[in-house]
């Protein structure tokens, strides 16, 4: 007799408003097996996962868990299908302390006492078993994450799960930490458990899955046995059609230095350092990339550099003139235009309407109204050149930014900080959750600045988008730059250095 | 699936949503008025008979609207910058000491259209200097203003209740009020407006202030959307981080705000003190700063709909005091249920019917 | 002739057992006994009873009584804007030609109850609530020292006031703390003149076994064995003559001071306290009373010179 | 002697006006842990002891009158939570919604039932929560120090009280040792990591503002059938913000809740003892100080010069899943 699959999902479908975020799932997960799933962001995986786990609940469709069909109305019923999940943003209360966050929903009784003490027992057990070690007293907010990842996993664990699903676990993880967690997942594998594991690193899936599938726009679009299938298959079916990351350019002709930045030393709001001791330099008519695993300072350096963040020590110099503790609207007359990594929260006010976007941090402009006054007819034609130029879409810009898709919102960005002409342009994750179409617009876009003469720094976690763009690449890791190379370096040499292993 | 974000047409968000809440508002205070036992539809035709009668009543009508748009605004002005000011009641207290300070000043020696604009000054800054600390706590410590501004209402009830009983009590008078300001310190009254519509104002108070509560209409919605500083503030207001990324200071945008939000309330007291009692009384506010949140909120922060918003708080008032004037088993105090209830539906239960408009909405369209 | 007579109350609201509920008394019985209806109307801000009295003068309401001298500015203007309204004020003093202002010789009231307080009192200390702090209430709790020291010249006087704006009428949770602290201080005898705050001295008196003194209407019924008289301030006679002063066209402004002698102010005596006056107080209480009528007892009037001889 | 006299009086007086502000901000120490923000407290009382005194008027019976008093409080507790929870509307606005209603809506129904101004009419005796005498005294009142201190400040005291005083540890054991506390106090800081293990985020915030109308009607109780015995129209007279104050100046923990409540009774009563009386030194102290004091005090914390007041951390913000 065959074993009944651990998971099947039967027509699932869901939307949220205008957004159909899951289009008419199938899909089988087999027990004991390890199951990837890939696709771009926003192509409805985390949706897909949390319906499975009950966070969300599907319009339509059906569910089976080890054959039997079962509805799983909320968490506390997948939890007891045997379901665990480690979302991509943890869930854990950040001053609760680890013991506290693992029996929290699962405290066994009425009173606290009994269930930590068991839970203690348990995690003790937990530790020998998976090498999953972590303080039990110690404070959740003040573990690293990788610390955190463990304790969100422990959760699953301790509540008896069969299954566990990870929402892309090794994005804020370090090549030794995800290599740990992938130990860990093989042991997992070999007890039984089945695991889904969502990512769009194309390299995790081959390393570690048994069998794949890809989503693209809600919909899955193929699985496949790992081991028939190779990379390039596997990136095709993501983005819809073969991926040429190349874009023309000519190589550069550096000339003055416009950008230098000195001993930098910048910390987040946590008071950690993040940013540690950094010096480089940008010349007019290049480009300058900046490599990293998420969350390894650059951000921060962005921020400081805009402005946004004031550095702890060290300096900072546009064209020579110190610029260091300025604010944004300063830099901005200097000449510093800043496309951020976030447009959500930074780059864009959603509720505003599209033409009073396109005047953000720059609207004390005489261009846009003389004195204290705003010229509303001014910036809608402002507004209208940036949209025909960018064809960005619908062209209307008296529509409110949020009902733009997230593509046309990050034209509009990019149109409103490379148009209003900077000598310095700074850049953080320009095509992050953008369709192809427009992530080959934008690359053309920020070359053409390039060759206007124009310094470019650009971050982005995608590093198929820093090798094609970038003119020189420098890596960071853990807050401090760890190597510089040229845009020819190869994948391997620059993935070490990411992982902080090699120079 | 949510339907929070489909959008509607203005006329429903900005009128029909509003309509509904206060029709709800209207349908649960006319059952108090059933339970104890009046009728009403009576109740409300003796309120609407006594508020938009005759010219008297009208007159009474706008004046209490003209305090409620002041502090309307005030709370309108400070919403947009994403603040909730609820001190608007403190500041329009302490704004009647600016404007008290300046009328006995001047009352002997100037007329009155001299010590208007020394006393809009002077119950502006005095209102805005109320709003100061709360202001500066938000703005460089991080403490709710909801709170701090809630603190210094009693902070300064109990400041003008010390002043007025020890330091500007008239020597041998009982009641704690200043003096009564002479001609030069009172505001005069629109006898001629009135007049223009065939209607004679009588004793109601309907003065000058009214014409200045306009005025403030119409630079407060040049501010908020045809100046720079209200478009920094309409984005702070939304995004903090977004406005932090435009070199936006938020430091000196939610300081300017509170201080033109308590401004804006401290003005309030024109109106009551000098177009008025023409003297400084305690208590003088008599709520009508809580009043602003309500007309804030129904009037979607927007100073058309805070006309609209406060002449309407201005029927209730009116017609509330004549309604319990006549029917003396409602008390005034049934104002204050329908006010909280206005603010109860327009404000935090403004999501309540959304959804079935939608649905209706779409259907239909 | 017929009138519109009308009655605009203190902060202290009509049913405070105290000071407006006198006045409505008064209007109660001129109705009862005219037939002709009055209106009424309570205020519960310092800033509301300017527009009551002006909407019942502008509605053609004659005469005007507005109780408290919280009114007097009001009560000005208004008198000033309608000058064939008439208007009665009392316990203030407005210099108006349509207007009748009527105060109390609270003193001489006072000073009866102070004798018995102090002829009552066991431990030597006895004490006084007063409302708002007002030199009206001053005047009162002058008084009462004046009487209790009459008493027992060694006697202890206690004093506190509930507040000093129109909500101190209002507030008997404060007044019943002030009266506990003054009872722990030792005085057993408490004299309220605070409005609706006196009911939470006589409640916390009575609560403690103690003796109270309720003070404008008759409240000795309030708790029996506990209130051992109370300060009657004839309110409702100011009242009541206003109106059939009016009805009958012997209207006349100007000032009437009512006190012992024209029984505008006492002692109460009736049922509930008759238990606790002993046939020595009661004497010493009409030997006061008629030396006042007789001139040969002045009592000192706070008001006079805002101070109280020691 | 005297001194001492004066300072057990001063105590005693401390005690009795810290009893409704200790409910009052019990009460918004569940509901704001859960992530509630309520500025309704003062409302909740106000109901709350209106409803007290009427039931406990109609019925004699002080626990009846404590009974209504809670249903009613927690009544308002139930429209903030539909506000808030349910529809996710703004907390403030819906917490200054309830506090005009309740103080509107309680003066309209007592003027128009009982027709004394909005009072409610004097209660006898029995109908109220009347000082316990507890066993000991006569034995305990030669004692020095200790004596006058047991006889006059521990007890003499109503039922409300005690109850005042054991609600203080109660809390804290329910917050920091049971199942509900632990989950009320995730929900306030992150409704999603509770959400994700499987425990409903608006049925245990509703659970924790129900808590908190349960003790308002404490608080409302105590006012107008202990501490009084009638309802007065605005009773609560800001009882309620000086709850949220000492809410927050106790940093929204059980135990300094019972301090600050106590320190905040104490300038109260301080208030009351130093009228009319001067200070060396400085001379008459206003009375208006002390009744400024407790707000100035919170807002110098809140400017965090003395420690920092982190509230909830999703405190004021409705929980949305799906956007
Ligand atoms: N709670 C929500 N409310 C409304 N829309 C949502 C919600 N969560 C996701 N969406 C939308 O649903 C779509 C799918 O989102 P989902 O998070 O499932 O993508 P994903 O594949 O996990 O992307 P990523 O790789 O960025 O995590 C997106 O368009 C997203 O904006
Ligand atoms: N918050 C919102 N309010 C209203 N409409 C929205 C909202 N978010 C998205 N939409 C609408 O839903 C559609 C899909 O949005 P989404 O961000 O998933 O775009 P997309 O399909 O990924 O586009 P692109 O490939 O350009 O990023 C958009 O066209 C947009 O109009
Ligand atoms: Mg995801
Ligand atoms: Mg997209």
């Amino acid at each position: 007799m065959v074993q009944a699959p651990a998971i099947e999902l039967i027509g699932i479908d869901k939307k949220f408003g205008p957004v159909h975020a899951n289009k008419n799932i199938n899909l089988t997960v087999a027990k004991g097996s390890i199951h990837g799933i890939i696709g771009e962001n926003g192509a409805g995986k985390s949706t897909l996962m949390s319906i499975l786990y009950g966070f969300y609940q599907a319009d339509s469709g059906e569910i089976k868990i080890s054959g039997t069909p079962t509805h799983i109305k909320d968490s506390q019923a997948a939890i007891s299908a045997g379901i665990g999940m480690v979302h991509q943003h943890f869930m854990l209360v950040d001053n609760f302390t680890v013991l506290e966050n693992v029996i929290l929903g699962a405290e066994g009784g009425m009173l606290m006492a009994k269930g930590t003490a068991a839970a203690r027992l348990s995690l003790k057990q937990l530790e020998t078993d998976y090498g999953l070690d972590v303080d039990p007293d110690a404070v959740v907010e003040e573990l690293p994450v990788g610390r955190q990842q463990r304790v969100e996993i422990l959760k699953a664990l301790y509540r008896g799960a069969d299954i566990l699903i990870l929402d892309e676990p090794t994005g804020v993880l370090t090549p030794a930490e995800a290599d740990h967690l992938f130990r860990i997942l093989g042991v997992l594998r070999d007890q039984g458990k089945t695991v889904i594991l969502i990512t769009h690193k194309l390299r995790e899936i081959m390393a570690i899955t048994d069998t794949v599938s890809v989503m693209r726009r809600g919909e899955i679009v193929a699985t496949r046995r790992t081991n028939n299938t190779t990379v390039e298959e596997l990136a095709e079916l993501m983005v819809g059609r073969r991926v040429l990351l190349q874009v023309d350019k000519q190589p550069a002709s550096p000339r003055d230095v416009l950008l230098s930045v000195r001993n930098l030393t910048v910390m987040d709001s946590r008071g950690v350092i993040m940013v540690d001791n950094v010096s480089f330099e940008v010349r007019a008519g290049e480009i300058l990339g900046i490599a990293g695993v998420a969350g390894n300072g650059q951000s921060e350096l962005l921020e400081a550099i805009a402005g946004i963040r004031k550095p702890v020590s060290g300096d900072i110099f546009i064209e020579g003139k110190r610029v260091t503790g300025y604010d944004p609207a300063h830099l901005r007359k200097l000449g510093l235009g800043h496309i951020p990594e976030d447009r959500h929260h930074m780059g864009l006010v959603l509720p505003f309407e599209e033409s009073l976007n396109s005047i953000l941090g720059y609207h004390r402009d005489s261009r846009y109204g003389k004195g204290v006054f705003l010229d509303p007819k001014a910036i809608r034609q402002g507004a209208e050149a940036d949209i025909a130029k960018y064809d960005i879409r619908p062209p209307n810009p008296r529509l409110k930014t949020a009902n733009f898709s997230g593509g046309n919102q990050q034209k509009i960005v990019v149109a409103r900080e490379i148009e209003r002409d900077p000598k310095l342009l700074i850049i953080g994750q320009p095509t992050r959750g953008v369709d192809i179409g427009a992530i080959e617009f934008i690359h053309r876009r920020i070359i053409e600045t390039r060759d206007a003469g124009k310094a470019l720094l650009l971050v982005s976690v995608e590093l198929d988008e820093i090798r094609a763009l970038s003119d020189r690449i420098l890596v960071m890791f853990a807050g401090k730059v760890v190597g510089e190379k040229t845009a020819d370096a190869d994948e391997q040499t620059l993935g070490l250095m990411m992982a902080g292993i090699a120079a | 699936m949510s339907t929070a974000s489909i959008p509607l047409p203005n006329w429903i968000t900005y009128g029909l949503l509003p309509l509904i809440n206060l029709l709800l508002a209207f349908l649960i205070s006319g059952l108090v008025v059933w339970i104890i036992g009046e009728n009403p539809w009576e109740a409300l035709v003796l309120m609407l008979q006594g508020a938009l009668g005759r010219g008297e009543g009208i007159g009474f009508t706008l004046y209490y609207a003209t305090n409620f748009i002041f502090t309307g605004l005030s709370v309108a002005v400070a919403y947009h910058a994403g603040l909730f000011n609820i001190g608007s009641e403190g500041q329009a207290y302490v704004g009647g000491l600016g404007a008290a300070l300046v009328a006995l000043a001047l009352d002997h020696y100037c007329p009155w259209y001299v010590t208007m604009p020394f006393a809009i000054i002077g119950a502006a800054l005095f209102g805005a200097a109320w709003a100061l600390i709360p202001a500066w706590l938000q703005a460089k410590r991080g403490s709710h203003v909801v709170i701090t501004t809630i603190m210094f209402n009693f902070i300064g009830s109990a400041l003008m209740v010390y002043l007025l009983v020890h330091v500007l009590i008239v020597p041998g008078k009982m009641a704690p009020e200043t003096r009564m300001f002479l001609e030069g310190g009172q505001l005069p009254k629109l006898d001629w407006l009135m007049a223009l519509f065939g209607l004679k104002l009588g004793p109601a108070p309907f003065n000058v202030s009214f014409l200045i509560a306009l005025v403030m209409c119409a630079l407060v919605w040049v501010l908020i959307w045809r100046t720079k500083l209200g478009y920094e503030m309409r984005t702070l207001g939304i995004s903090r981080t977004a406005a932090s990324y435009a070199g936006i200071s938020y430091v000196k945008i939610v300081m300017i705000t509170m201080l033109i939000s308590g401004g804006l309330a401290g003005m309030m007291a024109l109106n009551v003190v000098m177009g008025s009692s023409q003297r400084l009384q305690v208590e003088f506010v008599g709520g009508a700063g809580f009043v602003g949140i309500a007309v804030s909120l129904m009037g979607r922060s927007h100073p058309l709909g805070i006309i609209v918003a406060g002449i309407l708080f201005g029927i209730l008032y009116q017609g509330g005091a004549e309604l319990s004037f006549d029917m003396p088993n409602i008390t005034r105090d049934m104002i204050v249920v329908i006010q909280g209830l206005v603010i109860l539906f327009a404000g935090a239960l403004e999501f309540m019917f959304r959804p079935a408009l939608v649905r209706l909405y779409q259907k239909l369209s | 002739a017929d009138i519109k007579p009308a009655l605009v109350y203190g902060t202290g609201g009509k049913f405070d057992k105290s000071f407006n509920e006198a006045a409505f008394h008064g209007a109660e019985k001129f109705e009862k006994e005219t037939g002709i209806k009055f209106r009424d109307f309570e205020p519960t801000s310092d800033t509301q009873g300017e527009q009551a009295i002006r909407n019942f003068a502008s509605k053609g309401f004659s005469p005007v009584v507005a109780v408290s001298f919280a009114w007097s500015s009001a009560m000005e203007k208004v008198a000033g804007e309608f000058p064939d309204t008439k208007f009665v004020i009392v316990d203030s003093v407005v210099d108006k030609p349509n207007v009748r202002s009527v105060v109390f010789k609270e003193e001489e009231g006072s000073y009866l109850v102070g004798l018995l307080a102090g002829m009552a009192s066991k431990s030597g200390k006895v004490s006084f609530v007063g409302g708002m702090d007002i030199p009206l209430i001053r005047k009162f709790e002058c008084g009462y020292e004046q009487g209790a020291r009459a008493a027992n010249p060694k006697i202890e006087v206690l004093q506190n006031m509930v507040g000093t704006t129109g909500a101190a009428w209002n507030d008997p949770v404060r007044g019943g703390e002030l009266a506990k602290n003054q009872i722990d201080q030792g005085s057993d005898v408490i004299y309220a003149a605070a409005g609706a705050s006196g009911m939470g001295v006589l409640q916390t008196a009575a609560d403690s076994k103690k003796f109270s003194i309720g003070v404008d209407s008759n409240q000795n019924h309030l708790h029996p064995g506990s209130v051992l008289t109370s300060m009657v301030k004839r309110v409702d006679l100011a009242v009541y003559n206003a109106y059939s002063d009016a009805k009958n066209g012997k209207f006349t402004p100007g000032l009437q001071t009512l006190g012992v002698k024209d029984d505008g102010v006492a002692a109460a005596m009736d049922d509930n306290n008759k238990a606790l006056i002993t046939p020595e107080m009661k004497a010493a209480v009409e030997k006061a009373k008629a030396e006042m009528i007789a001139g040969t007892l002045k009592v000192h009037d706070y008001m006079s010179d805002n101070s109280c001889p020691k | 002697m005297e001194n001492f006299d004066m300072f057990v009086s001063i105590l005693g007086s401390t005690i009795r006006l810290s009893i409704p502000l200790i409910f009052t901000a019990l009460a918004g120490l569940f509901s704001e842990r859960a992530g509630i923000f309520d500025i309704g407290l003062e409302g909740k009382m106000l109901a709350g002891a209106f409803a007290a005194a009427c039931v406990a008027y109609l019925t004699g019976s002080a626990w009846a009158g404590l009974a209504g008093g809670i249903a009613v409080s927690i009544a308002f507790s139930l429209i903030h939570g539909f506000a808030s929870i349910t529809n996710r509307g703004n907390q403030i606005i819906s917490g200054v919604a309830l506090n005009f209603v309740a103080a509107g809506l309680t003066a309209v129904l007592g003027q128009a039932w009982f027709n004394q101004g909005g009072r409610t009419p004097q209660l006898p005796f029995d109908a109220r929560f009347t000082p316990i005498t507890l066993p000991g005294v006569e034995f305990m009142r030669n004692v020095p120090i200790l004596g006058p201190l047991y006889t006059d400040v521990i007890s003499g005291n109503n039922a409300l009280t005690y109850l005042a005083f054991a609600a203080v540890p109660l809390s804290w054991w329910v917050l920091y040792r049971t199942r509900f506390g632990l989950r009320l106090r995730a929900v306030g800081e992150n409704p999603g990591a509770v959400d994700t293990a499987g425990i409903s985020v608006a049925w245990l915030r509703y659970r924790a503002v129900i808590v908190a109308g349960f003790l308002c009607g404490f608080s409302g109780a105590y006012l107008a059938i202990a501490q009084s015995a009638a309802f007065i129209r605005d009773m609560s007279a800001g009882k309620g913000y000086i709850a949220l104050a000492a809410l927050i100046f106790a940093k929204w923990k059980p135990v300094p809740v019972l301090f600050a409540c106590l320190l905040f009774g104490f300038l109260d009563a301080m208030s009351n003892f130093m009228q009319g009386k001067s200070v060396p030194g400085i001379g008459e102290v206003p009375v208006q100080i002390f009744q400024a004091l407790p707000y100035v005090l919170t807002c110098i914390l809140l400017a965090g010069f003395i420690g920092v007041a982190n509230a909830p951390k999703a405190g004021g913000v409705p929980y949305v899943k799906e956007r």
